[in-house]
């Protein structure tokens, strides 16, 4: 039962006819840390970043938001607990429903998760240490509009760097988005095999990123927007944003 | 709430002398109050006046054309980086509260040395550290360790700077005292400087940050009956508990409003809190400041003038503003949800006067209690040691017979084996700047446009490009090798931080050092310090890396005695091209694998085995002299490199330091970590050529200094082998890249390792150690 | 009056504190423990009336305080 | 038998995390809450003689499970 997300995704604002060029939105909530690493990859990609704040609750100008990692609110609590109540969040969650794409990336993800707009949380990860390193992804479902240009077969090498980032989701939740296609990205080894040793922080099924029912919010655990440049190790990121613009450009 | 007398008990448990009690009395003309009295206990301390050591840091370099803000003038020294671009860095100490509790004691050590420099107006870009345990072996250690890891990585990773780099040795001398030394870097446009001056009459001062609680006070180590009905915890105070995301706020806010030029006069508060920051300022600006302490936000009801000046609760700055300015102070640290308060204003006195509850609590020269302190020219006697340790004979100890062994331990040794277990928690890609990643001889960050702190909104370069920079750095300090030659070992610090920077392709900017030993009244271990810092200011001038600023922290001993003495040098290089950026690993089967250097010192050839890892790995030796250090020999070493490195010869370049020749081959082979348990490895052939009357363990395992091993492609050995003709180095190939093991062969003995193996005991030995 | 707020890991979700700790102290020699769970604590120091501030702190507890997805919680009053 | 560890942060000490949780619970508009404390909780389900474990238990609070320096603990019991 998998439809591809081109079916699915309700219309954006870059339906309504603007240039190529897309203009991205970053949330910056106080402790937001990896805000300028998105936009300094959106702009790597030729595209248009702009700052949120987080006690701004405009959103419909822009063609897709991602939440950024850090800590916000220092992550006390929980990753992400406090800073789903921010005015922001509301937006972000019309924004959302109207079918505006979102990308949550590391306390975005938990965020994501808090705010009840994807399914599941983050947990310490089992080591019950920080883990800083470059993991492979491997692409579950080349069918959304988070994944469509990424090569089939071809692993992502990308940065972590978490102290929670175990996803958990009860069984039935599990099984359901499997069958919807909801599993984007599991950790791998290098030569592709998902398996234990590959998962950094012990998630479940070895999730390292997730999409909504819907299909136009995403949000992962590695950062890819840390990954767009050949010269700081990587730029295999790049083929999450550009399967997003992709997407985008269909769509306009 | 009635001040208790001033006493000779309490004076002593101020720690100041008798002699300074009555300099105090001359220079204030009268007896000084509790208040007062604590306030010049902090401000004659060591760490705020350098009354033991300021004599000393006088012979090092200090200035070249491009240092912008030269050391001691200001938080932290500022280079010239090119194109209206600067840096400024410095590194200090927390060994004592680190020792006390590992995790806050290191938080907030990394927390203070952001402030210094985010004060300075720059953007803070990485971090790096530098740490000193007893034996891996020993639980208590192990808690220490562990600790102190978690809480640097967790500073580092809330606020959002990467920490690109470090080391870490375990000797027993540090037992029970660890150093915990941090390094920040930030970077800034030249015209950003900020100053730490109480500048222009009738400013306003502001406190910003949160609130003021009983947090380090037991550091005055007071404890006087009736100055509060709170408990005698509380009295002691309280430990520091580091609050990452307040200072990320902190320096946002403080970032964005330097931008606006409100700013007259900037000062975090670090140790001594609110005392240095208003009586410095005022110094700095020679000025005065007046201060009224019912308008500092406070944690706790019933704090006393005393407490509130001394409490070192963190994450807390000084702000002076140009008058009529106030609504951008307030507008800005309310957007950043931040409590501020106005609390006094500069005067002309060149008072330091301090307000409670409308009376006078302090009253006292500003400049007098900041740059007045007393100067102490202590004694220095070599120590006696030092005979014995000299007098060790190296051919006392047989030659190794199994060399495969010896590597093999040396390998799995925690202070050569690898430090993935630290950095893997630290997070070291944040901010897309980090081009090199721990595990290369030296960190390489790049700085763009968004490293930069904000202009203002009317700058005429605010749309101009930046052009992006390249920066290298490394930290370095064998303790072992100071402890056995203060002289030679502080200028093999130095070298051996330059070598470091030379092999990722980086010409040297600057220095700047933490200065970690015992007590200065003992005249053996002053002696250590002066000759130390003899040794680190010739190499310095030497390698055109001034001084920029540093740490003194003395005291570091246990019970069985002082910890050796230990500088550690962070070098900060600049790289002009991002191709020549070179990290340690070999990477091409078939590359030429050169040495650059001597294998051996034909002079001596027990020379490098003195003060090695070797010595204390296999026969559990602390002896002997430790290797040489020819300065000049180096730099030309270093200039040499960086030619073929700019010529795009060289494909990997690595430094022999601990473990000598046999572990920077092995390490060039299997240190190339790709992705999560996935290292690249990759093999070598090795012939070195016999020295007659040396020995294998001085060929395989000697430290002598000035060694480089690089890799080429070998259509350049000619180009490689003539130049070096010219200059008159000794380079010699050595072997070749290539195949699934590590192969050393000298003369007509061979030996053999696995890489797979070697890999193992080196990565995982520190993780296994703390699987516990 | 205080409200005491005791969260803990639901039994399907992970707690791989819970774990550490107890193998630390089955390594240090502690014997005689079966298991252990390792949870959040918030002690809230409130003014009001408790029949009006009851239902405020549950659903502060549902909304905030506690994930419903991984997490029980629990409240003790205390005057 | 059951020991129920709370352990706080020391009245002098910061609480950051605290501070967070309030300033959230007031910018959702809770009302009347003064202060808060956020603590670790430690459920450890036991086996034996409660009189034998008590001082083993307190020891492993001191050692181990609390952090002396910047924490204060307490242990209720249940059977
Ligand atoms: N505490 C630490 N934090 C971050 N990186 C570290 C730490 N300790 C060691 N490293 C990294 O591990 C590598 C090897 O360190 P070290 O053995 O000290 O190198 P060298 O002998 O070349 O100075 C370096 O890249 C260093 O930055
Ligand atoms: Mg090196």
């Amino acid at each position: 039962m998998s439809t591809t997300a081109t079916d699915t995704a309700p219309a954006t604002p870059a339906e309504t006819g603007q240039g190529s060029k897309f203009s991205f939105g970053v949330l910056q909530f106080p402790g937001s840390n990896s805000d300028q690493d998105c936009v300094n990859a959106i702009e790597v990609l030729g595209h248009e970043a702009h700052y949120v704040w987080h006690k701004d609750d405009q959103l419909g100008h822009l063609d897709a938001v991602l939440v950024p990692g850090g800590f916000s609110y220092g992550d006390y609590l929980r990753a992400g607990a406090i800073a789903r109540f921010s005015p922001v969040m509301q937006s972000l969650a019309e924004f959302a429903n109207n079918g505006g794409w979102v990308l949550g990336i590391c306390n975005g993800f938990q965020i994501l998760c808090e705010a009840g707009l994807l399914p599941g949380a983050l947990i310490r990860n089992r080591s019950l240490q920080f883990r800083s390193e470059f993991v492979h992804l491997a692409t579950v479902n080349h069918g959304t509009p988070f994944t469509r240009a990424i090569p089939e077969g071809a692993l992502m090498r990308v940065p972590v760097a978490h102290g929670e980032g175990c996803y958990f989701a009860d069984e039935t939740t599990l099984s359901e988005m499997e069958a919807n296609g909801q599993i984007l990205w599991q950790y791998a080894t290098a030569d592709g095999k998902v398996e234990d040793h590959a998962n950094p922080n012990g998630s479940v099924r070895h999730i390292a990123g997730i999409c909504n029912a819907n299909k136009n919010v995403a949000a992962l655990m590695p950062h890819p927007e840390r990954a767009c440049q050949g010269l700081i190790g990587s730029d295999d990121g790049q083929w999450i944003f550009r399967s997003l613009i992709e997407h985008m450009s269909a769509k306009a | 709430m009635s001040e208790p007398k001033i006493t000779p008990e309490l004076i002593r448990q101020h720690n100041l002398t008798d002699e300074e009690y009555q300099l105090i009395l001359e220079q204030i003309g009268r007896e000084p109050n509790m208040t007062e009295l604590g306030i010049f206990s902090v401000m004659w301390s060591e760490h705020c006046s350098y009354k033991n050591t300021r004599p000393l840091l006088k012979g090092f370099p200090t200035r070249t054309p491009k240092v912008l803000v030269p050391a001691g003038e200001e938080n932290a020294g500022i280079i010239d980086i090119g194109d209206g671009l600067a840096v400024a860095f410095k590194i200090e100490s927390h060994n004592h509260p680190s020792a006390v509790e590992p995790f806050q004691g290191a938080t907030t050590g990394v927390g203070g040395i952001i402030r210094d420099i985010f004060t300075m107006g720059a953007r803070p870009i990485c971090a790096v550290n530098s740490l000193r345990f007893g034996k891996l072996d020993s639980a208590e250690v192990r808690r220490l360790f562990r600790g102190v890891v978690a809480g640097i990585g967790h500073y580092g990773n809330c606020f959002g700077i990467p920490t690109v780099a470090g080391e870490v040795y375990f000797d027993e001398c540090y037992e029970g005292n660890p150093l915990v030394n941090a390094f920040c870097l930030g970077v800034l446009r030249h015209e950003q400087i900020a100053r730490g001056a109480a500048k222009g009459v009738g400013n306003p001062v502001f406190y910003v940050g949160p609130a003021t609680g009983r947090d380090g006070l037991a550091g005055a180590a007071f404890a006087s009956q009736d100055l509060t009905e709170e408990s005698a915890e509380q009295q002691r105070g309280a430990v520091q508990v580091g609050d990452p995301f307040m200072e990320k706020l902190c320096m946002e806010a403080c970032l964005e409003l330097l931008a606006t030029g409100a700013v007259a006069g900037i000062q975090d508060m670090g140790a001594a809190g609110l005392t240095c920051s208003t009586c410095e300022t005022a110094a700095r600006g020679g000025t005065g400041i007046e201060i009224e302490l019912d308008k500092v936000p406070q944690r706790g009801p019933g704090m006393s003038p005393y407490e509130i000046m001394l409490s070192e609760s963190q994450e807390r700055m000084l702000i002076i503003v140009h008058k009529g300015r106030e609504d951008e102070v307030k507008r800005i640290f309310d957007k950043w949800d931040l409590p501020w308060a106005e609390i006094g204003h500069v005067t002309d006195t060149g008072q330091m006067v301090v307000k409670h509850h409308g009376e006078i609590v302090a009253d006292l020269p500003a400049a007098k209690l900041a740059d007045e302190a007393p100067i102490y020219h202590r004694e220095a006697a070599e120590p006696a040691y030092l005979k014995e340790t000299r007098a060790f004979d190296l051919n006392s100890i047989p030659d190794t017979e199994d060399p495969v062994t010896d590597l093999n331990a040396l390998m799995a040794w925690p202070t050569i084996a690898s430090k993935n277990w630290v950095y893997r928690q630290y997070d070291y890609t944040v901010r897309n700047g980090t081009i090199v990643h721990p595990g290369s001889d030296a960190a390489v960050v790049r700085v763009k446009a968004d490293s930069l702190p904000l202009l203002p909104d009317d700058a005429p370069n605010r749309n101009e490009p930046v052009s992006e920079k390249y920066l290298a750095m490394s930290v370095d300090g064998n303790g072992s090798y100071v402890y056995l030659d203060p002289y030679e070992g502080g200028k093999i610090a130095v070298a051996e931080a330059a070598r470091n920077l030379a092999c990722s392709g980086a010409v040297p900017l600057g220095t700047t050092d933490n200065l970690n030993f015992g007590n200065p009244h003992n005249p053996e271990l002053f002696w250590q310090l002066k000759e130390a810092v003899r040794g680190l200011a010739d190499a310095c001038s030497h390698f055109e890396a001034p001084v920029t600023g540093g740490n003194v922290s003395l005291y570091n001993q246990n019970p069985k005695g002082a910890i050796d003495p230990t500088p550690t040098v962070a070098m900060v290089g600049l790289i002009e091209d991002p191709a020549h950026i070179t990290t340690q690993w070999f990477k091409n089967e078939g590359d030429l694998i050169l040495l650059l250097g001597d294998p051996v010192d034909k002079g001596d050839v027990f020379q490098g085995l003195g003060g090695s890892a070797y010595l204390k790995v296999k026969h559990q030796l602390k002896k002997g002299l430790p290797p040489r250090c020819d300065l000049s020999k180096e730099k030309s070493l270093h200039d040499a490199l960086r030619g073929w490195i700019a010529q795009g010869v060289v494909h990997s370049a690595h430094d022999c330091s601990e473990g000598g020749l046999a572990v920077a081959l092995a390490e060039s082979c299997i240190s190339r970590e790709k992705a999560r348990h996935t290292s690249e490895l990759i093999g070598a052939d090795i012939h070195l050529k016999e020295v007659p009357g040396s020995r294998l363990d001085a060929l395989l395992f000697g430290e002598i200094q000035g060694r480089i091993v690089i890799s080429i492609s070998p259509v350049y050995l000619g180009k490689v082998l003539g130049q070096a003709e010219i200059l008159g180095l000794p380079v010699e190939q050595i072997g070749t890249v290539g195949g699934q093991r590590l192969s050393i062969k000298v003369g007509e003995r061979s030996f053999e390792w696995g890489l797979e193996s070697l890999h193992d005991s080196w990565f995982n030995t520190i993780d296994r150690m703390m699987q516990d | 009056m205080k409200a005491k707020i005791i969260i803990t890991p639901k039994k399907a979700v992970l707690d791989p504190q819970g774990k550490a700790v107890l193998n630390a102290l089955e390594h240090m020699g502690y014997e005689g423990v079966q298991d252990v769970h390792v949870g959040r604590f918030l002690e809230l120091e409130l003014d009001g009336d408790r029949a009006a501030l009851e239902p405020k702190i549950e659903e502060a507890c549902h909304r905030l305080l506690s994930n419903p997805v991984i997490e029980d919680y629990r409240i003790e009053w205390e005057d």
